[in-house]
């Protein structure tokens, strides 16, 4: 599979730490330590997105020729290893794991052009518009129009759980362009130069966690360039679809995990059992934390498999079970924070978690991340397609007599 | 043993349950919530003019020597409602330990909480969040003609509000001994009191509160050699908090069966699909199985019967199905059970406030199971 | 609710144990400290029967007039509990609490002169002819048909998990004597007064944990007298539901698991834990038997809600409610019991099994019953109605908007 | 790593898959059972002559020097066929105890285990059931010219048919102490040894044995210090034992989907009922867990990194999973599922010994989280 020597991977792992010691500025630090979400903080997210641009490191799984990196699989984990031990902000995934791998495959050489270099900068964000409040698990019963007028498309409707529209100057979305045939079909995909287009309207929607993370985005008759299309009219369930391999297939889930569960573990050290000694000493903490610590390793070992390019790969249901067990791995290691964190999560503290408010928080570090980390998850169920909607899809999978 | 309500507890639950329903619809409380205001004022005194604050106390304080269950009968609306009016703070905690102490002092200060003019808060928790008040560490020096009392308190409901607080304290020995506890009511104004306030993810009003050499007249001690009255006072408090959970928990099982049977997706509602129907199912039965606890262990209460493995039995279990329930509820609702607009979520953050407070159900399952592989041996 | 003062309750609690030391003989006592499923060893149980009905005792619920006690409901409960800690078989629920009480709701005074009094003594077992191969969770498709003629039906088809078919005298059953209308309709509710009508064949069927439990029962021509209908022709389908309340409202289910509770409980004082001391003393162990053991309360704190008549008691869906309460926390009792005996319940041992066999279990007393009665209760989500159909029902009774 | 199969180990495995496929349908297997006989000596004969006997062991000892994916590759089928030959016990257990002493006797015996001409036990478990051989406390005292065993041993799989008994003894210490444990061969003829032989639930022929003074000469100790030899026996063992769990489990999962898709109640396909196509979908999710936990696993012990928290996990993992597999076969297939007469329950068996075995899902999950919080402490 891999090239490089032992050394070579070592050296490598040098190299990366201490860029990863040095390049971030302690707000995006602090950004890192203060995220609650598959979303880090918006700002911090950009700017660190930026510094590792300059670095030719903000997409290490895009082609080299579009500004990839050309690592090896190993060298991608060890940069992720590395990532992950210093509690770094995640990069919005909406810009680099979506739009951008897809116009890769799928867009015009102008697109291309245009979009590429500021999706690697973060300059430019991408706030996917999918949902509406009348079509969540059930996407292809879209309603949100586009009419050809000229050169253009007249948009009138609505799409919800748009991720940081508000922060967004993009926005790609899925457009009912017809309806005729099966709602699957006349479907358009369009990738939007703006998000304040005369008749957009993003209304920032508050979650349980009391962060607006997500939007609802309204239309009324919005003109936009038809030029902005991706794929031919009516065509774009199939373009979402191919899309959504780069969204599922992306990169390996496990290593936030393991390094909550860590983080988990290390403040267990400083809890006391209310049974006596410290909680990291109690056997039912370490029962329960070895058996979530071992699902998560599955997952890890799991999405080693499908890297290396193990048969099971060819499974049509691949995507549907990553989700599945990530989302729910993610909402139970969020459950065990927050009995770790028991009272001391019960307090609102969005002034502390504000990145450069200065504001101490009330109890340790995970106190301050576990509830809001738990409110959060709760979306990972629903979002990408309700878990629901993916056993569906396992179920499809199986043999039949 | 009789499980029904009485006419009077039906009456009463009735009188509650119209007053929400006028006064305290979900919009309005987020309004209020958002105002900045602890608690409405006028929710405040129309439950005292009811008699709903004086409800749990024997009639000689000025109450009206309500049971258990009469207690539980206005808690689960309170739950259906998400009240963060401070019944639990000021009268079932505070107020209680004011309404078993024979100090003037104490007498004196519970018919103005009785009343709504005033309230006070149970100062007690030390962050171990169990239901033992044995684990109380904070130090009452015995000094001239008084105490000195030196500590930190946390998660006070309605600590930074509070006329005064009721503060748990320790005059001798250390946790987790159970002698050497007492009990004492401090003006939170007074010099060494620090008070540093916040909100709950289920939007009451708390504080952590630190004493600094906080002097205390004795005559402001009302209870020495505390510990039982701390546990009555705590059980009671926790069939109450458990109350509202079942409360919460039946506000999410009609909610969410209701909008399953309108949301629809592929073009169906999706109560149709049998996901979601078992789901819903599974939502009934666990709150069948928290009814049933909390209505049984309160008939045990008021007889007089209810020991530490049924306390915990119930805080346990309501703790665990209040979780299912809400991860359900939110679950079924999809994108929508996600934000704070609507009231699903904040139900499920009530329930988690409750689970936490006095002790989670991972704590009490552990302490049935301990005591069972201890009577048995 | 009662009028029996506390010096009564106790001296009647004094009576029954002092009859339930002495009465039963070492071979019941035995059948029931080894009974792994609801059903205890055949002959055993039906030799305890006779016993308690000489004393009167054998059907404490049922009305005075036709054999039953007249005790309160604390008296009943008070039966129950010595009953239990006593380890002694249960009775054979299909004569007493199914056909019994259907009889004497619904049969004709010729049918309840003729069956109650051995129903009664133990002298007739009734099996219960009710799924057929292609009928379970779908009962009301059921295909066994019974044909007039004369006096007589003629019966073709077969019956399976017919619980002790191959050990019982009598048989009450469903069969089709109509394919018109809804499939609900058509159905005729029939006793059997013997098993071995010419043309019957019993096949039984061994279960998993190595016993034949429950049979196949062929009906090839069979004559029998139409005097053995209860209710009218084609309208059994009513007659079993009258019959289904009998047997989901019967008796107070969770004694028998707070009683395996206990043994699990002693057991674990003889245990070592493989992580040092003794498995009672075990944190992981407490934690775990404490949730199982406050949902076995909460079963107890439901049943007698429902026994003392509470509000709920009104709510259709109840008997599913308790069907999967009841049925999930057996299931999950025996998992426990499996835990505690780990490797030691892995030995197959139906000779020291057998009542009287004078075999010397290799384990504990425990470890003995652990894995038969694991195996065994896997059934309990699915008969009587799976936990699917249950769901089903339950879900029906919620609001809609 | 590389997680894919090469050519030679697929070969393998189609061709251990079709001796199975041609001798070892459910039904033949069923009777081999009914007939009394601990297992097939054609079978085993055939296992023999295929090489798959001498697969685990290296070429100098007279075997073919497979790496532990190859013996994965064969463990499967073994599963899927629910083989009661003593593969696990007289192979990978006695035989690689055997392989790994360099004693003359314990290498003449291998060879005749490789052939197939006899078998061997390893006789090790106390009851414990956990995967520490630090647990051993039979005591082999010193005498002259040789040692003598007092103890017992329990659940000896292949006990009661084995020529050899590979015995691990204590001469020193007391348990858990890793210092003082030898292996020694045994004839099971000898006297002093009593055997109780019994059928373990899934099929396969155990015995609990007893230990009464038995004298054995100085060179029949085939191993001191053997705790290292026997953890890496062990560990290997589990592999293949999980490797056999995960060929049950697959079996389960393509049996009963095949069921769903063909057994109609409402007059549909059960499949089509959304609990059942979620629960198979479930089925699925666990299967695809346990096989990437095992062929991980399996690469990481080839590559020489399986630490002690990597077996744990991998234990861990298939018992847990395993018995939601079997479960939900059991709840899909209905009454049918609870015969003897169809092969699900037998599967189920299969995959609840293997949990049994050298420790639990619970006690390995237990060791993971053990060691993690002690490695960061």
């Amino acid at each position: 599979m891999t090239t490089q020597t032992k050394e070579e991977l070592d050296a490598f792992r040098e190299e990366v730490a201490a860029y990863l010691d040095t390049a971030p500025t302690d707000a995006i630090r602090e950004a890192g330590r203060k995220t609650t979400s598959a979303f880090a903080p918006f700002e911090q997210g950009a700017a660190w997105q930026a510094i590792l641009n300059e670095k030719g490191w903000a997409a290490p799984d895009w082609p080299e020729e579009y500004g990839g990196t050309g690592w090896s699989a190993e060298q991608r984990t060890i940069f992720e290893e590395e990532y992950r031990k210093r509690d770094l902000p995640p990069l919005l995934p909406n810009s680099l794991k979506m739009v951008g791998p897809l116009l890769i495959d799928l867009g015009t050489e102008e697109q291309k052009a245009k979009y590429l270099p500021r999706i690697l900068s973060g300059e430019d964000y991408w706030t996917q518009g999918y949902s509406e409040p009348n079509s969540g698990s059930d996407l292809a019963s879209l309603k949100c129009s586009a009419v050809a007028d000229g050169d253009d498309y007249i948009i009138n409707g609505s799409k919800i759980w748009t991720t940081f529209a508000h922060k967004s100057n993009r926005m790609f979305m899925l457009v009912r362009t017809s309806s005729e045939g099966k709602k699957q079909q006349g479907i358009t995909f369009l990738l939007l130069d703006r998000t304040d287009f005369p008749g957009m309207d993003i209304r920032p929607i508050k979650g349980l966690d009391g962060h607006a993370e997500f939007c609802e985005v309204f239309f009324d008759n919005v003109r936009v360039p038809q030029s902005g299309r991706v794929g031919a009219e009516n065509e774009g369930w199939s373009v979402a679809k191919h899309l959504l391999k780069h969204e599922r297939n992306g990169s390996a889930n496990s290593p936030v995990l393991v390094r909550y569960l860590k983080r988990i573990t290390e403040a267990a050290q400083d809890e006391t059992s209310p049974f006596g000694g410290k909680l990291c000493d109690d056997p039912v903490f370490q029962r329960d934390l070895g058996a979530l610590y071992a699902d998560v390793a599955t997952l890890a070992q799991f999405e080693w498999l499908i890297m290396s390019g193990q048969e099971m790969v060819n499974d049509p249901a691949l995507p549907s079970i990553a989700k599945t067990m990530n989302s729910e791995l993610i909402q139970r290691v969020s459950v065990m924070m927050t009995r770790v964190s028991g009272l001391e999560g019960l307090s609102m503290q969005l002034d502390a978690l504000a990145v450069g408010s200065g504001v101490d928080p009330m109890g340790s570090e995970l106190d301050l991340i576990s509830m809001p980390f738990y409110l959060n998850s709760r979306a990972t169920t629903i979002y990408a397609g309700t878990n629901e909607v993916q056993r569906d899809l396992i179920a499809r999978s199986l043999p039949i007599a | 043993m009789d499980f029904s309500q009485t006419d009077e507890q039906k009456m009463l639950q009735e009188s509650v349950k119209r007053l929400l329903e006028r006064s305290y619809d979900f919009e309005t409380r987020q309004k209020m919530l958002q105002s900045g205001r602890p608690w409405s004022p006028e929710i405040w005194q129309a439950l005292a003019e009811m008699g709903i604050l004086g409800l749990p106390f024997a009639e000689e304080v000025g109450g009206f020597g309500g049971a258990m269950a009469d207690v539980v009968a206005v808690a689960e609306p309170f739950g259906a409602h998400l009240l963060i009016e401070p019944y639990v703070s000021s009268i079932l905690l505070a107020g209680s330990c004011l309404g078993q102490s024979d100090s003037p002092a104490a007498q004196a200060q519970l018919s103005k909480i009785i009343t709504g003019e005033q309230t006070a808060a149970f100062t007690h928790e030390e962050g171990k969040g169990t239901a033992d008040p044995a684990f109380v560490s904070l130090a009452a020096t015995e000094a001239a003609g008084g105490f000195t009392l030196s500590g930190e308190k946390r998660m006070v409901l309605g600590g930074a509000q509070a006329d005064t607080l009721v503060v748990s304290a320790r005059t001798r020995g250390t946790a987790p001994d159970k002698d050497g506890l007492s009990l004492f009511m401090v003006d939170p104004k007074q010099q060494g009191v620090s008070i540093r306030s916040f909100i709950t993810i289920d939007g009451r009003h708390a504080a952590h509160i630190t004493f600094d050499g906080v002097q205390i007249p004795s005559e402001r001690r009302i209870a020495d050699d505390a510990h039982s009255v701390l546990q009555t006072v705590i059980s009671r408090a926790i069939v109450a908090l458990c109350a509202e959970a079942v409360g919460a928990m039946g506000a999410l099982l009609g909610l969410t069966s209701e909008y399953a049977s309108t949301r629809k997706q592929f073009g169906t509602p999706i109560a149709t699909f049998q996901t979601i129907s078992h789901r819903l199912a599974d939502m009934k039965i666990a709150y069948v199985k928290a009814r049933s606890c909390l209505l049984y262990t309160t008939a045990l209460m008021d007889a007089g019967q209810a020991g530490a493995q049924d306390i915990s039995i119930l805080k346990g279990q309501i703790g665990a199905l209040g979780r299912d329930i809400g991860e359900a509820a939110i679950q079924t609702h999809g994108g929508v059970g996600m934000t704070d607009e609507v009231s699903i979520g904040h139900f499920h953050k009530r329930i988690l406030t409750i689970n936490a407070l006095f002790g989670d159900s991972e704590y009490h399952f552990r302490a049935v199971g301990k005591s069972l592989a201890t009577v048995d041996a």
